[in-house]
């Protein structure tokens, strides 16, 4: 069995790439189908807290990048080497989706119904994708980078008049 | 004459009522390094309750709101206040113990029309609370009608003003310390404020009394006030010849019970109940046996 | 028996923060909760990609109005990162310091809130009296109240002024001197012991799952801090202790805060007396031209409810590409109090929920 | 501060009872509301001009708006004004509500809080200090008692246009209208 994780890593995936930088952080990035075994695998290897799934929208690449950043708790049964593991994944900006990462993290719900809300980034098994944060419907999603929040405002709330006083009582 | 009686005597209790109001709000804020508001604040926030506009929700609403107010009048009637008692003659105690349930139910029948859920479960708690104590309560003046032989609250007054007040004699002794352990909860203060429980269930029946059904409801809540002390002053402590004697020694009562107010966080209601029928009732029933043993 | 839904907040007294939870009731008791967050959404990220890198501080610490500076410091800590930023030895003494103090002042505030969730009034009144003598020091050091904005990339904005030190220790004493009274009126408080025993329970297998962190995992016995496992600032010049407990019940968590603060209190003193001569900042570049090379980057720090994280994008412009905030509450408000409110009586809602340190901006963003 | 003046207490009751309790609507609404907590504690103690938080909007007559107005709270803050018992009186707390502040660009809070309900005072600032919170209600005081503080009464009197602005940003409001189309004022 190789000794570091990143060589264990690419030993068990073929299709995923790591990187560490300097300071005790492994970068990996793989294909939106292994996400969820390289997940199992982290796991396993003792990475137990899932501690953001997070979202970039790479617009002119037409790529969304949904990221996991995992790490361990202390006392854990398995010694660990990084601090923290950045996992990354692109899904096709124009139908991005993704299976549910909760049967391994229950945390990822909230992140996940985040994601799904501002990003329009459908996560497939998600038990409920109904909105989190939002009371109005919007076209785009709102942090994608083509939504142009000034332009919106424009729109919307400086379209509201201000209130004109009637004349006073007869 | 005596008509007139009729009418001081519940504005004198309505007057101590606010006072002790503005004064508990002040002790509070005293013991919290604050300064506190000016004593006739109640009376401020009562007249701005009732120039508000009001919303009633239906017929029984009105009716509960004022039958909760008109109960808590009638039992000050049968409350000596010093020398003042208009009604001395009729059933005394038993009919204060009947009639202090009135308000209860008045204000269960405003909240429940009002259909709130906080309401409802504010009353659910008034009812569970008003078991808890009227148990105890029952049995302290059970022991206090044993021992002086009679059911008029005047003529217990005039027995303890002959000897010593009850609660220096020994058995009643038990009933007055009985009494005291559950009197924050006849006065519905902390750890028992489990009714209006602001934080939790946003005032209970009083969520949606706007206006002057709220009026109503505070003047009601310093009449209750001024009857739970004014019942210990006077089955406990001998009453008084005069309404200023009278009204310091309930000051004194009142102000150990906003020392307890102060000094506790707000139980759960079952808790509450748990500890009202344990040691209160065991105190009192204990002191029940012994007036019956020993005590004539 | 009939269930009952019974919405809690947003407008509700025992409510800390623009909030809500729909509660299934049966009876009593709770069968199904639905937090409810969203507003206070700002859509903060969002905004923060159109602002340049150093005006996105004021930003920043919008985010969490009770301890704003952990806030700051995270978004420090990203920006010094991606720019390979060095802060002098002095400046990383004076940020620990005003983080510790800045916990402390956020600890009594969560002491407010839980006192007055209890209707104890008398404790939470002292509560936030005392957390605004720290904010008087504060208002001394940075000139404001509530929002400091005083970390900055490189350091801190400026050195103590003279005799701030002296006004710390004393104000810290004045402060200790009431811990017996806290302790009388409070912590061994028979009433409080009965609210807040066994109430809110979060097993250690559920905060592992859940993502929790913070007071919710040193509540059940796990001695997980990022001031002590990855540390920054300068928590591991001077030694100190995590404190935990066992139960991970709401009384848990509340003498984990007591005594963290206490901790805090000690900490203080202890970095006033090692704290070296010297420079507070290395100056940034002009900020109105600052551009950050391309990269990305995760850091946390310990937030006074828990883990604080952020993961920031660069692409090499003038602006942050994405920030994503970790906050402590998000998991703690979304997912842990969705699971510990199911079971418990309609009278501790607000009890778990403060007991869990849940602070609504903070979720919303 | 004429409190102690018996000859106004006689002359206008209702006005001075109005002026000196007014109890706020405990609503936090937006970040302003850290500031509360010390007003109405031992520091500041806001109780002494009578002003006291309640749990209800039933109880009140105050409603402090604190801070940025998302579109979500909006809502709720409508539902909340309209509880309340007139006359009522609406303070809006920090830059945010009065022209979105530095959310000026923020897709999920609204502008001007004064198009969709009427305001009768502001406190400017970000963020305000509690002082300024006396300072406002002793304005308010001035104010009720020159009758200025008619927010309740333009309310009623513009609620056409007011229900209007409200339904243009919140869709459809599930609610009935608060007053009749042509109801007297």
């Amino acid at each position: 069995m190789s000794a570091t994780l990143a060589g264990r890593l690419e030993a068990v995936f073929k299709d995923i790439r790591t990187g560490a930088d300097g300071d005790a952080r492994l970068t990996v990035a793989a294909t939106p189908e292994s996400v969820l075994p390289v997940l199992v695998f982290l796991k396993d290897s003792g990475y137990g807290y899932l501690q953001l799934v997070s979202c970039v929208d790479w617009i002119e690449r037409g790529e969304m990048e949904v990221v996991y950043v995992l790490s361990a708790y202390p006392g854990g049964p398995v010694e660990t080497e990084f601090e923290s593991i950045v996992l990354k994944t692109r899904v096709p900006r124009d139908t991005p989706s993704l299976d549910t990462a909760i049967d391994v993290f229950p945390v990822a719900e909230p992140y996940e119904r985040e994601i799904h809300e501002l990003f329009g980034v459908h996560f497939e098994g998600h038990p409920r994708l109904v909105p989190l944060f939002l009371e109005r419907e919007y076209e785009i999603p709102p942090f994608r980078k083509d939504f142009d929040t000034r332009e919106y405002v424009e729109d919307v709330f400086g379209a509201v008049p201000p209130v004109v006083e009637e004349s006073q009582e007869p | 004459m005596k008509i007139l009686w009729f009418v001081i005597s519940p504005l004198a209790a309505l007057v101590v009522g606010i006072i002790f109001l503005g004064l508990s709000r002040r002790f509070m804020a005293r013991i919290q390094w604050r300064y506190g508001p000016p004593l006739y604040q109640p009376l401020i926030d009562i007249m701005r309750y009732f120039t508000q506009k009001s919303v009633s929700h239906g017929a029984i609403f009105d009716l509960g709101v004022v039958l909760s107010l008109a109960g808590s009048l009638v039992v000050v009637l049968f409350l000596p206040f010093g020398g003042i008692c208009p009604l001395r003659g009729s059933g005394g105690l038993l009919v204060i113990l009947y009639m202090m349930l009135l308000a209860p139910l008045g204000m269960a029948l405003a909240g429940g029309e009002a259909a709130n859920p906080n309401s409802s479960i504010g009353i659910s708690r008034k009812f569970a609370l008003a078991l808890g104590y009227e148990v105890p309560l029952l049995l302290i003046v059970l022991a206090v009608m044993t021992r002086y032989d009679s059911i008029s609250i005047c003529e217990i007054v005039a027995a303890q003003r002959a000897g010593l007040p009850g609660i220096a004699t020994f058995p009643l002794v038990l009933s007055g310390f009985a009494y005291l352990l559950i009197m924050p909860a006849v006065l519905g203060l902390r750890p028992f404020e489990v009714v209006q429980a602001p934080q939790e269930i946003s005032s209970g029946p009083l969520a949606e009394l706007g206006g002057r059904y709220l009026a109503l409801a505070q003047i009601q809540h310093a009449l209750a006030m001024f009857i739970g002390i004014s019942l210990f002053v006077n089955l406990m402590w001998g009453g008084a010849s005069n309404p200023f004697v009278f009204f310091l020694k309930m000051l004194v009562v009142l102000a150990f019970g906003l020392t307890v107010n102060a000094a506790f966080p707000r139980l759960r209601i079952e808790q509450a109940l748990r500890y009202l029928w344990r040691w209160p009732t065991l105190i009192a029933f204990v002191g029940l046996v012994l007036v019956v043993v020993i005590g004539r | 028996m009939r269930e009952l839904e019974l919405y809690f907040g947003p407008q509700h007294l025992g409510m800390v923060g623009n909030f809500s939870i729909t509660l299934t009731v049966e009876g009593d008791r709770i069968v199904k909760a639905v937090a409810n967050p969203g507003y206070l959404h700002r859509g903060f990220e969002k905004l923060m990609e159109l602002r340049s890198w150093i005006k996105n501080f004021p930003m920043v610490c919008r985010m969490n109005v009770v301890e704003p500076d952990s806030m700051e410091m995270i978004y420090s800590m990203g920006v010094e990162k991606l720019a390979g930023i060095e802060v002098p030895e002095r400046g990383q003494f004076i940020r620990s310091i005003y983080l510790e103090l800045a916990r402390v002042g956020s600890h009594l505030f969560g002491l407010w809130a839980y006192a007055n969730m209890l209707g104890f009034d008398t404790v939470s009144q002292w509560a936030m009296y005392h957390r605004d003598l720290i904010l008087d020091l504060f208002e001394e050091l940075t000139g404001g109240r509530v929002y400091h904005i005083y970390i900055w990339p490189g350091g801190v904005r400026r050195d103590f002024p003279d005799g701030f030190v002296d006004r710390i220790v004393s104000t810290l004493h004045s402060i200790g001197g009431c811990v017996p009274d806290y302790d009388n009126a409070f912590f061994h408080n028979p009433v409080f012991r009965d609210r807040a025993k066994g109430i809110g329970v979060v097993g250690r297998e559920d905060a592992l799952a859940m993502g929790g962190s913070g007071q919710v995992l040193r509540g059940t016995g796990l001695p997980f801090d990022v001031r002590k496992d990855d540390p920054y600032a300068a928590y591991d010049r001077v030694p100190w202790e995590v404190h935990t407990r066992e139960d991970g019940d709401a009384y848990s968590r509340i003498w984990v805060v007591r005594n963290e603060m206490i901790e805090s209190v000690h900490m203080i003193f202890k970095l006033l007396d090692a704290m070296p001569e010297g420079e507070v900042y290395n100056r940034i570049p002009n900020p109105f031209k600052w551009r950050i090379p391309e990269g990305d980057a995760y850091v946390r720090c310990e937030s006074s409810r828990g883990e604080l994280g952020l993961y920031i994008v660069s692409d090499g412009g003038d602006a942050p590409y994405r920030a994503h905030f970790r906050t402590p509450s998000y998991p703690h408000g979304l997912a842990v109090l969705e699971k510990a409110l199911v079971g418990a009586n309609i009278a501790d809602v607000g009890n778990i929920m403060i007991s869990l340190y849940v602070v609504a901006p903070e979720i919303d963003r | 501060m004429d409190r102690n003046q018996l000859v106004k207490w006689l002359e206008a009751p209702a006005k001075m009872s109005h002026k000196y309790s007014l109890h706020a609507v405990y609503f936090c609404t937006g970040c302003g509301i850290i500031e509360v907590p010390p007003v109405i504690t031992a520091r500041w103690d806001a109780e002494r001009f009578g002003v006291l938080p309640t749990a209800t909007p039933r109880h009140a007559n105050l409603f402090l708006i604190t801070g940025y107005v998302s579109v979500k709270t909006l809502r709720a803050i409508i539902r909340t004004y309209e509880q309340m018992p007139e006359p009522k009186y609406s303070v809006g707390f920090g830059s945010c509500p009065i022209n979105g502040g530095m959310y000026w660009d923020s897709y999920n809070t609204i502008k001007h809080l004064d198009r969709y309900l009427p305001i009768d005072g502001w406190i400017a600032g970000c963020m305000p200090r509690p002082e300024a919170i006396f300072v406002a209600v002793t304005h308010l005081w001035t104010l009720i008692e020159k009758d200025m503080a008619d927010g309740y009464k333009r309310y009623r009197r513009d609620y056409a246009q007011y229900r209007a602005n409200q339904e243009r940003v919140l869709g459809e409001l599930e609610w009935p209208p608060l007053f009749a189309a042509g109801e007297d004022v």
